[in-house]
């Protein structure tokens, strides 16, 4: 036990002179390794802030009641009344003509077409959140109802806008998969080739090593060692990437966002996520160098 | 300690280099293999260290048949050996003193142990005040003895040398001579080849003589 | 000249042999420098793509005039000849209400809250476009001008919509550099690190050649083959990964924008981009073997 | 040919491996090197390659002085030189014939004339059916004569052999002298370092004795 210990630790502290007597190359190779891990990370955490921002609008089916001018305080209470109590409707929000107006021009983005509207054009409306779990076939015969109702002028079914978010959340995801896919491959083989590289320059110890009684746990120890190093590392500098990248671009998203008059900023990452990572990175790099050892020490006996 | 049984070599080109040899080394033996170039004599050697398998026979040493030891095992019996090989297989990117420690690390010896054991063998054969200078910096027949010393450093039960004196003028090669029969004295089991049989003569011992794989008289 | 030609010869024959003797390791390393080769271009059609649709939407200052309801023909005669003549304009359209209200609609998205609108609340107008030359002064100038005439109601300088677009494009051409610049180190890197990894298998050719005879130029000619070889085949590979991704990305993203009342597809790269990044990916290629060489060379007399 | 001017030698590490040599090697001449391991032979050699720079002196090849020759200029000097190393330098990722061909490759030859000399050369060095072959499959011996033929192969005007019979039993090592007084017939320029003077003694040449870096008697 001691034994191994001692073993180990010789390991590890050759592998630390080797890369403090090297530093360009290890230094270059940590630096692949952390741009190849930064990208992915990156695309995830924006992904993420994205998807914060967007599960606070609403994803569930729509309906907007649109009233007629002349509508009057009783019939809207029915109405209000009607939707409290039905079971297909999660919300219902009543948004006067001029909240309405208010909204669509910050939708619009500032007031200039709307700047030559002498009064306001907008109908009184309900906006109402139905349960996700209601049938298509429900939500048309509620549709059918509250278009019966007095007082109401139109009814609208609206699930375009969350079917459209979903569409672009999706396509984001997807497109998350990819460079997650394409990097992680790069990376695999960033780091394969990175311990080739050592075992290369060390070939002749490995074979001199094997013949005088090494066994393959002894000559594999140093290369796994850099290796774990190596994607620890790889993958802390990968993360100060980001975060760097992150307070560069952060400031111009958030007066870009505020111009449109949402509050946004890219998520940090947090220790968690720097943690998974750092693993990540170091247990590709462990796989890595595990493959290619074997690979290496195949060839004697 | 070494027994041959009806071994033979075919290379895989379909060369044969040792045919058919059967011979036994006792523990303590001194044995000299002779035999012009390419009569078979690193083969035989290497049959021995299980760096090369037998076609045909078995080859045990201390009585496991080392032909048929598997990827865990084959290092714990090298581990008994000391080789000096032909083509010395010295690590240019160490030190003397990192080459020849590097049996003592495989078997994970500490430090201030390592340290007595290297220079011990380094001074043996005359390359003390060497230790810190890199193999390159060594003449040919330094780089031998850095070897040698290599082979001896972890006190093996069995020398395998092959061809230990080519490099050396007859001085240094009767100097390294003495000591393997020091290490004779000692008990250990030495297997040295050369071809220069004036050598062997001076030291009278047992010599097995190869001729295109087979024993001659 | 024959001679050295045929010493060329030899050098990418023997090239070629050792990529087709290993095609494990040359595949690999030639998909890690098409990865890190593709997230640049990728992004960079990305955005030329945008940079197109943008192209269309106004970038100079725009003037909106918005007429009374009450405006006669003449006097929308007056103001559009008037607007015709005067050297700080650059283009005047006249919108007609109903024009206005399909641009609206068509920019909330759908017919959701204007559904509710009994009539067309909105003015007629002219957009007026200035030329991007004249100073802030001569616009207000123009502003105060227009704003007198009759039939006028109100008159709104605009470039805020400008500004953001132009602070978008400005936020993705920043990014843009910053995964240039991060994937050009990696992407040197990695070519270089190939190199060193084949000067490292053959090293002690290298060694033999040199100590009988050999110039640095022919030890240094197979690895430029070798190289520009990678490179070519490498960037290659890069704008096939761009290309498929594109086919796979393109019908999301045109449903997406069609659902926004959007036209716009990501442009597959042309002849000229795709010999653009092989040509890159080249040389790239091989200034890391001309220094990786050159780094090794120095060692030998 | 080659004329050494008060030539020094420091290595790195401060020992001097050759003491103020002066001497001439004439045209067509065949000179013997002996000495101790370690008395500075193949430093001399090396000398004469431009391999090593010597500390002060001069090093006329073809009253070129080899020192003060540039990285462009020194390549065009050692085409003229065939050179036998003390580790042989043998490439094991290529074949026997590859091994030999690699001088006619560098100067450029084309591929008939390639292969007749390559033939001719391991043919000379009695290794003739075995062109195909990986270097790992040859002896040491085998290895030895290998290097010889590579650096014969491109007939150069001037032959530095390092112990070329270092890993040869005698009948060998006479026939590679045999060969070397064959080129020394058709005029070329040969400097043999041997560590065994009994084989010099037999072909009587002009013998330079070194010890720690300085003629003997
Ligand atoms: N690169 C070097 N750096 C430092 N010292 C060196 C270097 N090369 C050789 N030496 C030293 O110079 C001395 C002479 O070396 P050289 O190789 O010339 O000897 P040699 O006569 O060829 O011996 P051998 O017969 O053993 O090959 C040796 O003591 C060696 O330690
Ligand atoms: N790996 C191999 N593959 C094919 N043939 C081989 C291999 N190794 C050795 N041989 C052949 O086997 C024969 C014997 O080789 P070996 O190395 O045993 O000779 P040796 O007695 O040590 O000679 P030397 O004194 O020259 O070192 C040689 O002819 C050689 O060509
Ligand atoms: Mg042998
Ligand atoms: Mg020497």
């Amino acid at each position: 036990m001691k034994h191994w210990i001692r073993l180990n630790a010789l390991a590890l502290q050759r592998t630390v002179a080797a890369m403090v007597r090297h530093p360009l190359n290890h230094g270059l190779n940590l630096l692949v390794i952390a741009i190849a891990a930064a990208f992915p990370f990156g695309f995830y955490l924006l992904l993420s802030s994205v998807a914060a921002v967007t599960a606070q609008l609403p994803v569930e089916p729509q309906i907007s009641v649109f009233l007629k001018p002349a509508a009057g305080s009783a019939e809207i209470g029915g109405i209000k009344e009607l939707l409290a109590q039905d079971e297909r409707v999660a919300n219902a929000r009543f948004v006067a003509k001029d909240e309405a107006l208010k909204d669509l021009q910050a939708k619009v983005g500032s007031d200039d077409l709307l700047a030559g509207l002498t009064e306001n054009p907008l109908p009184d409306a309900f906006l109402v959140t139905t349960r996700s779990d209601a049938s298509a076939a429900a939500l048309d015969a509620l549709k059918t109802e509250l278009a019966g109702r007095p007082g109401v002028d139109e009814v609208q079914l609206d699930s375009a806008w969350a079917q459209r978010l979903e569409r672009l959340l999706a396509l984001g995801r997807g497109l998350l998969e990819v460079i997650v896919v394409l990097l992680a491959v790069a990376l695999a083989l960033i780091t394969g080739n990175a311990i080739r590289m050592q075992i290369l320059t060390r070939r002749d110890e490995i074979e001199v090593a094997k013949l005088i009684g090494a066994t393959d746990a002894f000559i594999r120890r140093p290369f796994m060692y850099a290796a774990a190093v190596q994607g620890l590392i790889g993958g802390l500098l990968a993360c100060g990437i980001v975060v760097t990248a992150l307070y560069w671009l952060n400031p111009a998203v958030t007066e870009l966002a505020s111009a449109y008059g949402q509050r946004f900023a890219l998520h940090l990452p947090g220790p968690l996520e720097i943690g998974a990572v750092c693993l990540v990175t170091t247990l590709l790099n462990l796989v890595g160098a595990w493959l290619a050892v074997w690979r290496h020490l195949r060839r004697f006996f | 300690m070494i027994q041959f049984q009806q071994v033979s070599k075919r290379y895989p080109g379909g060369f044969d280099a040792v045919k058919n040899l059967s011979f036994e080394i006792q523990t303590g033996e001194l044995v000299f293999l002779a035999g012009h170039s390419g009569a078979g004599k690193s083969t035989l050697l290497k049959l021995i260290a299980g760096i090369e398998k037998p076609s045909s026979g078995a080859v045990l040493v201390n009585n496991q048949n080392v032909s048929r030891l598997g990827r865990k095992a084959l290092p714990y019996v090298r581990r008994h050996l000391g080789l000096i090989f032909q083509d010395h297989k010295i690590l240019y990117d160490r030190s003397v003193y990192d080459n020849v420690r590097l049996p003592l690390d495989i078997v994970g010896f500490d430090g201030r142990e390592v340290k007595r054991r290297v220079l011990a063998a380094l001074d043996k054969v005359g390359l003390s005040g060497k230790e810190k200078l890199n193999p390159v910096a060594l003449s040919g027949g330094e780089q031998q003895r850095l070897c040698i010393a290599r082979a001896v450093v972890h006190r093996p039960a069995i020398l395998l040398a092959d061809e230990p004196t080519a490099n050396l003028d007859r001085d240094y090669a009767h100097d390294i001579l003495e000591l393997f029969k020091s290490f004779h004295q000692v008990g250990v089991t030495l297997v040295i080849s050369a071809h220069d049989e004036t050598l062997m003569a001076d030291y009278g011992r047992r010599i097995l003589r190869l001729k295109h794989g087979e024993f001659t008289a």
